[in-house]
């Protein structure tokens, strides 16, 4: 076996040192009964790295790469070209083979980029102080809402209708347990504005998204002070952080914690994961975080240096009293979105973004010349709902599939039970969008509708 | 070398990524564009990979060192599996494509969760928890599932041992649990008594670890989960030291109704400075039914079908994460799975606790082993060789470092005074592990001479000696700031 | 520009610290009329990274890539797996972007390993010593031949019949404006006997491969003999070096200069280049070499350490007198050869080889089963020459590459002018030859002669 | 850390690679197996990766900080290139394919032939030499032919000016030419008078570099060029410094006959501790018919071809290399040509000129600068400044590595006394620069301060000190051996 070191030889001498005759002795204090001889029958042999590799790679071509042709779908999460520099320099072993970085004496390298991308977190979302990760965007979601009761000391949380269902559901599910009641609103393409008015005392929070599920830009600033009022916080997820590039950023509308899905910037799509949450808040909050931060500090010779620090949060110091059982969160991931972050830089990334929104108005502009399509989406990013009056989402997907285009995210993929959700189509563009695929999507589409 | 943040270099105005010209059209953006700068600093392509591969340069890493962290299982991370994971196939799919153009992928989904159900012979595996604790929150949440569906929901008390990791506590509490502690014995085990004694009717169940934080696997361990069963509890076991025990022992066999597998640890994917992990948790017939969305199941038609949505007589406790789970972990740990082979995985968890007793064996002539042996497939010993000497674990540890091997893990776990807790794992070659026990009994004999300064000095070789985490904590500083005078010039 | 640091503002800093008013004005050397303002008007402007993925990609799917269907191609490039671990290792940044090891101090990595390769192509042909590698195996051998006649100071140098047709055009164009004479045999698909008469005491080497160019294993030490009684050297080349985990060395046999292509370990086709030459000697014979070397030596402190060393051979001190002008060789193919190797070491060398002659003495079994096919050589190790009499060999391989089979390389690309050796085809199998592969040819074979 | 050689690891039984079992069939050697062990040793590929990992630790590398070789051209190597060189349609092709199974391939050699073309002027274009000492080859060979098939072959001088590279001389020696040396004038150039009395009847070429190994433009140039051709003499220019015009001169105009181009220099494909590289000859009109075999070509059909063989009237004076050339070389190339356009060589050639302007405006202020400027892309100082400190330039440049950098290149040209030549190239920014700067000039008054056994000491921090070279080649030890007595014991 290629992974393995040792040798017969290296075993029997090294048994020998232990005084013990057999590997099999040292399993002396497993229960015999359980040791069974061959157990293991029903699964493979080991393989060499050709077969492997040829195994997998067949798998991998029974998919369809979505770059293989057009491709609109967004739905949180976006397809953005990273340069190869990222996955270069993520890829060195001192980075992809270090662990957490409790010695930081020999860690320097890691902390330091954590503070880099806590920082990049805080300066794009506006806000004062961010952590080192979480696992995604939806579990983010859910420490928020578990840290604003925390803040709070309230037991109910109002999730928005415009948030990604997979957020709402993954709070809902996180907070299941706990003494905090999650209210999930049903899906609401049209906005915010009615949400003022639910924001009570009793509210630890209320989550919104901006841009929202159906691709809405809304004005957050009123929501917020009216739960300031109400003294809840407002909690903004952000599913599509290239938006921070040219959106206002939640942090300047009143937002007391920003949480975001990062994979778009410094991944691949991966199916959807591993992803990395970002995690912003005010600094007040600070102690109520959760999560890993990395902290500047001095060595003892005066230089200064980066530690992990603020751990009496963390469960390995403080356990069941902990804000978070979070441990293994996404270093490297986080670490890609530094690099791609660093790369682009202020410049870049305002590019970037611009030109995401204006592939996105191009299309829209496109879409809204296709007859019987009906564009909901009045004010957006780089995604916009539209409706297909008459035909069912999905079917026309999968219509579209089979001619080599990702036409978009079907609303029914989350919401079967809302016939009134079924002509809905998320649809989305970004920098790798092509003139010639919109033209190609527009096409398809008209067809499909006629 | 010294090598400044990445604010503190560059200029606004340059940028390492090319991009064309925005279509010129009108915003849509509602009134909603964001004024004045980001605060972002704007770095050359070159520059960014030189910054880069300057700090990865003050990083340890298994590819260069040994990394005996105890509970943490730092094996070799094969590069075929981030060859793997990279292919377009994978790495280029949206979560949200048409199933039918995703085949592939849950093929492979399907094809890793038939690996740990057949190496733990449980019913069921959730695979979209994001990491160990993610997959302890699943367990347990399953548990509560469970207890409400029996009517059993006012069960309250986890038992959880004074040895257990953070998260083990951290968790319960997360599902509305209370902990209640279960003292060790002198062996180092669960004392089956005090255990025994502290289950009762409140008791929802039980969180250990196999083989325990000591190294050693809870020989009573049948006796334990019968009389959690008995008492109407449920077992979770904590997977981090399931490394010691693959390819060996199904888990289920030992009575297990949950357990989550780190494919970060146990399956070799690289822990990359902090994660990505995954935390896949398996289920007992008991706890089956309760698994989260989404679930992958194989059809007749030898396709594949990824399940979001409640069908049928499933009672899932719910949603972890966003989208399908960790996918680019699970394609590294099935290419590990598939290299290494039911036979391989055999060989490693016999080397893992080889490697582990042959440390045990060497270290012994002068370290304070706290339990004794055979260990599993991590040695344990505490400070009582350092009695007396004025170095403390923590000085050892650092001296280490000075040595060019990473330390292992300390003060862990807490039964123990002074805990050195060592972890080789089976992909540590004899002559590695023999330069890391000349190296450390060097020190221990050095200790002893009374050359305390030489210790208490240390580390004196790396980037940065030891730094000051008071200080780091008192007055937390946790982001860049623009220069005051920068400010007030803008 | 993302490759390019400087902003217009260092740039006027930079000039006024210069004292120069612009750019333009550091060119004055550079005659104006040379200068003209914009004479690339035809070459294309800058692409973002983007856009050159984009266009490559789509170059790139208008290859067929070698394995992507069956291929039995050889003919001096062999298709073999390599680990991931080689690729991953030689794009770590400080091998990738080191320069040649003149500052040992911070070279050693380099250095070291140039001296393992050393070893490691010493070991395989059965030589004494190795140089650190030259482009490839054709301009080895030319060197070889070059360096023959300095040891001996002869001119004359015969190439044998069964050399790569490549290789001997190489010697004599090299050598074509020195005082060395070329004779470059016939092809010779059945042999080395007749040369043992040809060789006298004119000759500074003679030139032979083996296996030879049609596959052929010869035991060269009779030939090794009478060169050495006539005072020539004898040169050996090896194309597949996999060979030399079963084949007898030609150090073994006699060899005074080995010089074998080594990409096919540790490297992918890449159409064929880079390459990497490795050439290794008798001891007696190194200050006559060609190329680098690292040698051994202390440091200051006692302290076991590698140079470059004896460049007294070389270019940049000898100028005009030195053994040759390599000054760039392939230090990083010759670093994925050394990792390589490492991975395989003396077991896995010996296995890969041996399961590549299995698997060409079983694609063998295979074609002597299909009628109008005859095998035509005798003793091989992985590739051997067929006559498909009556047809036009290169015209088969046309036909088979319709039906997605790489069939193997006709004689007829090499010898256009030799009409006997038109139906000639050379096929090759390798460790990723599999079975079903096997059998694809052997019907596809069956049909285009039927 | 000290490593061990590969071969002082490990065990014979071992592998890092798993292979299925070879089919069991009699072989077809002919009796010609190899007998008895190779004397490999054998490794775990954990092991391979350590081992590895470790030495790459103890390289220098332009990814980790400025590299100012003179000559050498070391700039940013973008991994965009590795990516693309990496697709499978490029590196996974056999150079004999059918070719109508390789388009793209030749399409890429094709496109990168018009890159070349386009930016010098020149009629055509021999890709396949492996590098630059080859192109010169390439270069030299080709003034052969052209001399031999107007009936000139009795030529056999060539003129090398003193401060040539040393390939220059080597490579006309092959050519079977006698090398006539030029002196250079007090401005670091050719000096113009002698070179045109050292022409002659006897003169086939003339091999020049320019900008010259000075680092300075040759401002006669025309006056030379025209002089060569008058003599009946061909002009060969060394491309080394070609950084320095690209986009902004084409060669043609010069009066060039042939220039190598190293792809691995001014194209930014990367040096990789000594290659591979390539270098593209370009040719004038006179000498485009001899270009070496193989061609490509693009048909009418759109399609290419790649001519191997003698068609019509070309008269190519042979064949280089093996197979096509420095295929992934070439891809590595035409990714940053794309990449930088037109513009963006034009202004790298300026950035580079301006970045070597400023290290000469910059350490002006205490080296010693050879001639006066401005230079072109690299400047040369001379060791005057350090007269009478006891501190050569070795020992200058070896301090310099204990700050952090890379030494320049020393001793060359040979031409100037203890020569310190840099070459910053247009990707060092300024604030890289400046920090060179300041740690040279730095070191410069350590030197002149009396501090000699600073220097003379140095490098201090370096994995190994200073190399007994001296030693390494009166008792040249080029390989492993193994240990006598296991040698005795086999």
């Amino acid at each position: 076996m290629r992974y393995l070191p040792l040798t017969d030889h290296d075993r029997r001498a090294m048994l020998d040192r232990i005084g013990a005759g057999s590997v099999d002795d040292l399993f002396c204090d497993v229960p015999a009964e359980t040791l069974a001889d061959a157990p293991f029958d029903a699964l493979p042999e080991h393989a060499t790295e050709m077969a492997v590799e040829r195994d997998l790679s067949a798998l991998a071509t029974r998919n369809r790469a979505a770059g293989s042709g057009p491709c609109f779908l967004g739905a949180g999460a976006y397809r953005h070209h990273v340069p190869a520099t990222v996955d270069h320099l993520i890829q060195r072993g001192e980075f992809l083979t270090a662990y957490t970085p409790y010695q930081p004496e020999v860690s320097q390298g890691t902390l330091q980029t954590l503070f880099e991308f806590q920082t990049q977190v805080a300066l794009i979302t506006g806000m004062e102080v961010a952590n080192a990760s979480m696992y995604d965007a939806a579990t983010g979601v859910a420490e928020a809402a578990a840290m604003a009761s925390r803040v709070t000391r309230r037991k109910r949380v109002l999730v928005a209708g415009g948030v990604h269902p997979h957020y709402a559901e993954t709070t809902a599910s996180f907070l299941r347990y706990t003494d905090i009641k999650v209210e999930v609103l049903d899906p609401d393409p049209v906005g915010i504005a009615d949400l003022i008015g639910r924001v009570n005392e009793g509210h630890a929070c209320v989550v919104v998204q901006n841009p929202d599920f159906f691709g809405r830009l809304s004005d957050l600033s009123a929501l917020a002070s009216e739960c300031h009022a109400q003294g809840a916080l407002l909690v903004v997820a952000v599913a599509e952080p290239v938006s921070l590039g040219l959106v206002k950023p939640p942090g300047e509308m009143g937002a007391d914690i920003v949480v975001g899905e990062g994979h778009a910037i410094g991944s691949s799509l991966n199916f959807g994961g591993p992803g990395v949450g970002l995690f912003a808040t005010r600094k007040k909050f600070v102690r109520h975080m959760p999560g890993r931060l990395a902290g500047e500090t001095e060595d003892q010779d005066g230089r200064r240096g980066w530690v992990l620090t603020l751990s009496t949060r963390e469960q390995h110091i403080r356990r069941e009293k902990a804000t978070s059982n979070i441990c293994t969160n996404s270093g490297l991931v986080a670490l890609a979105w530094t690099i791609h972050m660093s790369l682009l830089g202020e410049a870049g990334f305002s590019r970037l973004a611009r030109l995401n929104h204006g592939k996105a108005v191009e299309l829209v502009g496109l879409l809204e010349g296709v007859s019987g399509l009906e564009v909901v989406t009045p004010t957006f990013f780089n995604e916009v709902l539209v409706r297909l009056p008459g035909h069912d989402a999905a079917a026309v997907v999968e219509t579209l599939a089979g001619k080599g285009i990702l036409a978009g995210v079907p609303l029914s993929r989350f919401w079967p039970t809302f016939p009134e959700l079924a002509d809905g189509l998320l649809v989305c563009a970004t920098e790798t969008t092509e003139r010639e695929d919109m033209e190609a999507l527009a096409r398809a589409l008209t067809e499909a509708l006629a | 070398i010294e090598e400044p943040l990445i604010f503190e270099q560059g200029h606004p105005d340059k940028t390492g990524v090319d991009l064309p010209d925005p279509p010129d059209l009108p915003d849509r953006l509602g009134g909603l564009a964001r004024t004045g700068p980001i605060g972002l600093s704007g770095l050359s392509e070159p520059e960014v990979v030189r910054h880069y591969t300057r700090l990865s340069q003050k990083n340890y890493a298994i590819d260069a060192g040994f990394y005996p962290l105890g509970s943490c299982t730092m094996k070799h991370n094969p590069r075929l599996n981030e060859r793997m994971a990279r292919l377009p196939g994978f790495a280029d799919l949206h979560p949200f494509q048409p199933q039918s153009t995703v085949q592939g992928a849950l093929a492979v989904m399907h094809r890793l969760s038939e690996w740990l159900l057949g190496l733990t012979g449980m019913e069921a595996v959730a695979l979209s928890p994001a990491a160990g604790a993610h997959g302890e929150l699943c367990g347990m949440q399953a548990i509560r599932a469970a207890l409400d569906a029996r009517g059993a929901g006012d069960r309250r008390v986890v038992l959880v041992p004074d040895s257990a990791h953070g998260t083990n506590p951290a968790t319960a509490a997360l599902c509305g649990f209370k902990v209640r502690g279960v003292p060790g014995d002198d062996r180092g085990r669960v004392d089956l008594a005090a255990f025994r004694e502290a289950l009762d009717d409140q008791v929802a169940g039980v969180m250990l670890t196999n083989p325990n934080t000591c190294g050693l696997f809870e020989n009573d361990i049948m006796a334990l989960a019968t009389a959690v069963h008995e008492a109407g509890a449920y077992f979770y076991l904590d997977g981090a030291n399931f490394n010691a025990l693959v390819g060996r022992v199904k888990i289920a066999d030992l009575g297990v109704d949950a357990m989550h597998i780190n494919l970060h640890k146990t399956f070799s994917t690289p822990h990359g400075g902090g994660g990505p992990g995954a935390g896949p948790t398996v289920l007992s017939p008991a706890l089956a039914p309760f698994a989260p969305l989404p679930h992958v199941v194989a059809e007749a038609d030898g396709g594949y079908r990824l399940i979001e949505r409640v069908e049928g007589d499933m009672q899932p406790f719910g949603r972890m994460k966003g989208f399908h789970g960790q996918f680019g972990v699970f394609v590294r740990a099935l290419s590990y799975l598939m290299s290494m082979g039911a036979d391989g995985l055999r060989q490693a968890s016999g080397d893992a606790v080889l490697n582990a007793n042959y440390l045990l064996a060497r270290l012994s002539e002068t370290l304070t082993p706290s339990f004794e042996g055979p260990c599993m497939h991590e040695a344990l010993f505490d400070d009582r060789f350092l009695k007396g000497t004025g170095v403390s674990t923590l000085d050892f540890a650092k001296a280490m470092i000075d040595e060019g091997v990473h330390p292992m893990t300390m003060y862990f776990p807490l039964v123990v005074h002074g805990a050195m807790l060592m972890e080789p794992t089976e992909t540590e070659s004899r002559d590695s592990l023999d330069a890391f026990c000349d190296a450390v009994l060097a020190l221990a004999d050095k200790a002893r001479s009374g050359d305390a300064a030489f210790f208490t000095e240390a580390p004196r070789h790396t980037p940065r000696r030891r730094l000051d985490e008071t200080r780091a904590a008192r007055h937390p500083v946790l982001r860049w700031e623009p220069p005051e005078p920068a400010k007030a010039a803008e």
